[in-house]
């Protein structure tokens, strides 16, 4: 590709374009450009989430919120290789959700995740909620739950815990070479320990350059709506916000 | 009836045949998530050796996942049973599972040999041999069989190497899409398919897509065929005209599908489903070389090691294992294309370069032995303990065992999917060291017109037909 | 002067050019164990960015060893500085680092252009520029080169793959060793030389072999050349005839190297004596080709990443940059065969097979880089992290990437160095795999009757000339 | 090569002959057989020397001994990856040998060391010693020292302490897959602390199916003479055995 467009190219995708030398080779510079970006996503892999801060942002919205841990012990490292205690609740954590749930269930449970990037987390996490909540009209809201260490599923065990209609978990999604701080979105009707991936519904890359807050809860607050309709989340529920929106 | 092996005075027993293929198993991390792997690398010689003399026929007898509690083993078996399965079985009937292997080094298994006995394999015996077998040894055997696949190009002839242009976008903006595809074609990528991963996976927006780039294939004549990689039941509703809207272009259906029914369930997938969108998407007839009309192969399959596990849906079979069962899946279909995305989900299953690599090498062998178009994702997340170098090493190694295709990611950055594939430079470089052409029919339009027309294009914009 | 670099704002230092080549190397246990290793993933591609910037002349301003204290640094810099040198360098004497690799993975950066190159790069720069490379990079460029060298045999040519048959004994048992060679031999074994590593340096020992290695050759009428792998003090001791022995038949003389001086030193040899023994063996006139007689070339070198260190003479050199360096002094001898030994030493230096193959590729580049017909033993050691598999996937790449020759050991089991190198069966894979052919003498005499004659012998003592 | 011959060949060499199948691959119970060894010879690595036994060994000869460490401190995976500490004393070990070298200096000090086969020591030190020790007239000898996690150069600092005129060590090479228990035998005159391998000499494969205790301290002994006569050990002093052992 000609030289001259390379401008509105960046533009239009993060994509790297119009890498080839004369014979086809990758450039130095963007061979070094990659391996920077590695570097750096397989860091991000390892940054810890700022629950205190997360906490402190969901009370001045005047939400509730609580802390809570999956079964992961071991940190990181474990974390990477255990995704089956990152699905489950740490005893403790099963507790007090317990001593919680003896409260009068809400309809909607939001569960932030830091899953694969805390960075998404900390970034994305309030401004996608806050959009979400702003679309929602008639739905009882639960405390916000903030899982370490956790994995998609652990929003079913909270969910059920918790007698929750849907729960909508905001989750980091692995870091990639040129954004390390996408967030995921997955909603799950009638959430329980169990429950298939099928069952669920997903709206992803919920970041700078991917889907901004107000068309990602305008899909998130359609899945729940449809979801509610259909009696059920998943493979038989589509996402329709696209009739609309294009 | 168990197994055992009595070596060096020590008599070694194992339960089943699912506890003997996991511990013979090449180390994993999958298989230590699951707790099914060997407990030392001598045990794992140990189960190697009582492997090898477990007869082929055994494991008609003895199914790793119960008949009746699973669709995917009754495929297996009733398929094995047929009358053409066991034709085709009848020249290893005889055979243990060692001397499958050095029939099948030998020069007496030659490719003929090899694809026509493809429908009398069960995927557990492949499976099997494959954990007998060093990575020269799977190179080596994978190579000598060719399956050849139609739709509008041909893939999987010998001396050829196609790609997958994978054009992804964080927005599923078309002008971005369109940057990658241009950029994928002018360097020579796409023969194989150009498919894109949705973000979004509405109706709407996937069948907005496939407009979109059958469009780019007509208005440059070019010889490929496209793929949206949404939940087939989307493609399917995107198949299907409504009052709102005419049926889509598809011309590959894809899905991702696994080695057990509850593994497909977690996917929302059945075999009846599968049946159904295989039937929808023939009915099209949208594909078709030179005179004909109407391709075979319809179906875009992606697999990879530890999915079952990860729908906890692997009952304590080992994760290579139940990969090789996902291939009976696919062949029922009769693929134009199936890819194993071999570091695609991350370290819990294949921890590092070294098992990124190995799988890659398992999975493309037994599939090309159950007789599949095999192509590989040649990949790694951030996650993983690997890097391109290790990438660099699949890719030479998936050359050197004539792998049907791989991937085409811009700079091999997927900057949606997030994980690091091949770039389109890696299959120029592939075919320069391997001296390996594009698709015949693709290798044709690089010399014409179309191919000139586009290169002329020097903007996205004009890709999707608007002025500059 | 130092070298720095701002990115994102932080702007970082490098005090000399030792530490940012040290720091931009792979990841790689023995500059872990001489603490010069980047701290981090991060800083490593920093000094890698800081290093492609570098112009290629500033290595000849700033030695990493310095010209008076090294006697291999004024070997280096003394020619890279003559009129054949400069010569030479003139076209990529503008370029940086960087730029450097850019042109090397250019078309225009042809084989003969390389080749023509060679005199004129220092292996600083080569080392230098290998660091920014990523293995199909290695890969790709060293396939270019061809480098051919002489004896009995033709090595190197494309498309070609010779083998050295290494039939070692625990005790240089002649009958012992007589099998293994008889072994290689009706495998196809020993086209680039037959060498044997003697248990013991004796001088009678070391000349008993060399005859009998010598009387087989010349009785089946092999067209190889042999040696004995003693220290070349031993050597040379055995090529002198004295009242009580006559001289020795030597073919090719031996000697481990290294990249300093102090580590030629531990090694037990300077300059001075490798020129004594390459001028004593260059007189011996047993090589030749045809008609012609007197081999150009009557040197087998080999080397291997971390010995240097492991001499403590390293001066805080990475180990790449000092294996690099020993290619220097292997050159001013013009070399039959230099071998990188890459596994063999252990993990201290090489952790695993991910290392061991990266290395690997890296010395086969340099190596050419540098004029010199390189081979490679693909080996492993029982302490270290690597297996038969990562040593299939180092022998395919060497293949795809023009290795000159490997070792041929019975089973890969080496039964007195106690380390796995690669087998008989290993280079019949590589061959069949990448459509490669013995050196062409040995072709020829695989077809005649000198093998003919072989195929019959039913026993070791036959070969050896004794009854059966 | 004709399945014939088999079996006198197994008898002359262990190497892993006549392996081809018809098509020049190796057969599965060749290839299993080696992935077999290549598991016992990883294992044989991380095998622990036996001091006490080898103590107990030494007194009943009635020699003294004394059991040293070199500075690894972190097990066999340190020692691995650090052969500069396996070639250094732990300081309370040199501590101990310089109280001991205040008795007058011996000429010869034996040092037996694991190395990277403590099963080569536990098996071979013992007897290569006492044939050595048969054949030694009118030097004097001093303790045996046994290093656990050494490395050949540890002799060096050992001989140096004690005044030695020559170091005879005997260390555990690295385990083959053929056999885990080769003994190597390096001879220093004048060992002192940065002596390089260029003045050592070597006698290697002292094993079953290797070398016999006899030869190999025929070998050693002449070159300890030989190293004498010369003031020097080294690639100097050729190993003259084979003039008369031929
Ligand atoms: C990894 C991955 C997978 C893995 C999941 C296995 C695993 N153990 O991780 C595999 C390969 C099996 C997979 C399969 C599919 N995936 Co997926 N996947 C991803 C990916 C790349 C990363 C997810 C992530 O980082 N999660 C965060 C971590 C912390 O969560 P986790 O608990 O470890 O992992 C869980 C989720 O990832 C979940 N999951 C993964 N994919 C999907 C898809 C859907 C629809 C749902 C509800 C859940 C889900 O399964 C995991 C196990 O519970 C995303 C893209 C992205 N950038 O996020 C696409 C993505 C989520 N997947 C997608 C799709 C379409 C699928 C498939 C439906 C494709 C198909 N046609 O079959 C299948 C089936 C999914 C199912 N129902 O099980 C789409 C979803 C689009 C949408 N808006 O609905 C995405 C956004 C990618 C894309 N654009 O194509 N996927
Ligand atoms: C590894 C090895 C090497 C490595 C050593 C580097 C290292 N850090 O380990 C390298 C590749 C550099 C090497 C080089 C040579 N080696 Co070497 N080596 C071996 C090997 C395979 C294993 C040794 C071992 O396990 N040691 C045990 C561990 C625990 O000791 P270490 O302290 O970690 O390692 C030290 C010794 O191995 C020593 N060493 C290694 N080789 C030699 C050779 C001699 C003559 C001496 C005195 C010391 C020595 O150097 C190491 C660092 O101090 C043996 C074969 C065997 N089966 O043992 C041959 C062996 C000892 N080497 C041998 C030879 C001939 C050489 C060379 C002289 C070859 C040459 N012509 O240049 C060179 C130079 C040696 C020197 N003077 O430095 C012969 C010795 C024959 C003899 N009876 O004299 C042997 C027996 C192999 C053979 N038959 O060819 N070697």
């Amino acid at each position: 590709m000609s030289g001259k467009i390379e401008r509105p190219l960046r533009e239009i995708t993060a994509a790297r374009l119009s890498l080839g030398a004369g014979s086809g080779a990758v450039s130095t510079q963007e061979q070094l450009r990659f391996q920077m970006d590695h570097a750096l996503a397989r860091d991000a892999v390892h940054a810890a989430m700022d629950a205190a801060l997360l906490v402190r942002g969901v009370r001045e919205r005047e939400v509730e919120s609580v802390v809570l841990r999956s079964a992961v012990t071991g940190g990181r490292t474990e974390y990477l290789r255990r995704p089956d205690l990152g699905r489950r609740l740490a005893v403790e954590s099963r507790e007090m959700l317990c001593e919680i749930a003896s409260l009068p269930a809400a309809e909607v449970v939001f569960v932030v995740a830091d899953g694969l990037s805390a960075l998404a987390v900390d970034r994305h996490a309030l401004g996608l909620m806050d959009a979400v909540r702003e679309r929602l009209d008639g739905w009882t809201v639960g405390p916000v739950c903030v899982v370490t260490q956790g994995r998609v599923a652990v929003g079913d065990e909270i969910g059920e815990l918790l007698g929750a209609k849907v729960v909508v978990m905001l989750i980091g999604e692995r870091p990639g070479l040129s954004a390390a701080d996408s967030l995921g979105v997955y909603v799950t009707w009638e959430p329980r320990v169990g429950r298939m991936d099928a069952e669920r519904n997903c709206v992803s890359n919920v970041r700078d350059g991917g889907l901004g807050y107000v068309e990602a809860a305008e899909r998130v607050v359609g899945l729940m709506r449809g979801a509610k309709a259909l009696g059920a989340s998943g493979v038989r529920l589509k996402d329709a916000a696209d009739s609309k929106l294009l | 009836m168990g197994y055992s092996l009595t070596i060096r005075g020590v008599t070694h027993r194992f339960e089943d045949l699912k506890r003997l293929l996991a511990w013979a198993t090449p180390a994993r991390s999958g298989d230590e998530l699951a707790g099914v792997a060997a407990p030392s690398a001598e045990m794992r010689v140990v189960a190697q050796m009582t492997l090898a003399e477990v007869p082929l026929r055994r494991f008609a007898e003895e199914l790793v996942v119960p008949y009746e509690a699973d669709a995917v083993s009754r495929l297996i078996v009733d398929g094995w049973a047929s009358e053409a399965g066991q034709a085709a079985f009848a020249v290893v009937s005889g055979l243990t599972v060692g001397e499958f292997r050095d029939w099948l080094l030998s020069d007496a298994a030659t490719g003929e040999r090899l694809a026509a006995l493809a429908p009398g394999l069960m995927p557990e015996m492949v499976a099997a041999v494959s954990k007998l077998m060093r990575v020269q040894d799977l190179i080596a055997v994978a190579r000598k069989i060719e399956v050849v696949t139609r739709f509008r190009t041909t893939v999987g002839l010998r001396g050829r190497l196609a790609t997958r242009l994978q054009p992804n976008h964080p927005t599923d903006d078309p002008l971005g899409i369109a940057a990658s595809m241009l950029d994928g074609l002018l360097l020579g990528s796409g023969d194989a398919v150009v498919g894109v991963n949705p973000v979004s996976d509405s109706v709407e927006r996937v069948t907005g897509l496939l407009r979109m780039i059958d469009a780019v294939r007509v208005r440059y004549a070019i010889p490929t065929q496209s793929c949206v990689l949404a939940h087939v039941t989307t493609q399917m509703e995107a198949m299907r005209a409504t009052s709102g809207r005419t049926a889509a272009p598809v011309d590959l259906v894809f899905q991702s599908i696994a080695g057990s029914e509850k593994a497909n369930a977690s996917f929302g997938v059945t075999l009846e489903l599968l049946a159904e969108a295989d039937a929808m998407a023939r009915e099209l007839k949208r594909g078709g070389i030179g005179a004909e009309v109407g391709g075979e192969n319809v179906f875009y399959f992606e697999t990879g090691q530890g999915s079952a596990l990860s729908a906890g849906a692997a009952f304590g079979v080992d994760q290579q294992t139940m990969e090789a069962r996902a291939y009976a899946v696919a062949r029922r279909y009769k693929p134009m294309l199936v890819n194993t995305v071999v570091g695609f989900i991350g370290p819990e299953y294949l921890y590092d370069g070294k098992q990124i690599l190995r799988a890659g090498l398992e999975d493309h062998f037994c599939g090309k032995m159950l007789g599949l178009p095999m192509g590989c994702d040649v990949c790694y997340t951030n996650h993983a303990e690997a890097d391109g170098d290790d990438m660099d090493a699949l890719l030479t190694m998936l050359g050197a065992a004539g792998v049907n295709y791989i991937m085409g990611v811009p700079g091999a950055d997927d900057v949606m999917l997030n994980y690091q594939s091949t770039s389109f430079q890696d299959a120029l470089y592939l075919r320069k060291v391997m001296g390996l052409k594009v698709a015949p029919e693709f290798e044709t339009w690089l010399a014409g017109d179309g191919f000139g027309r586009l290169k002329a294009v020097a903007e996205p914009r004009m890709l999707l037909g608007g002025a500059e």
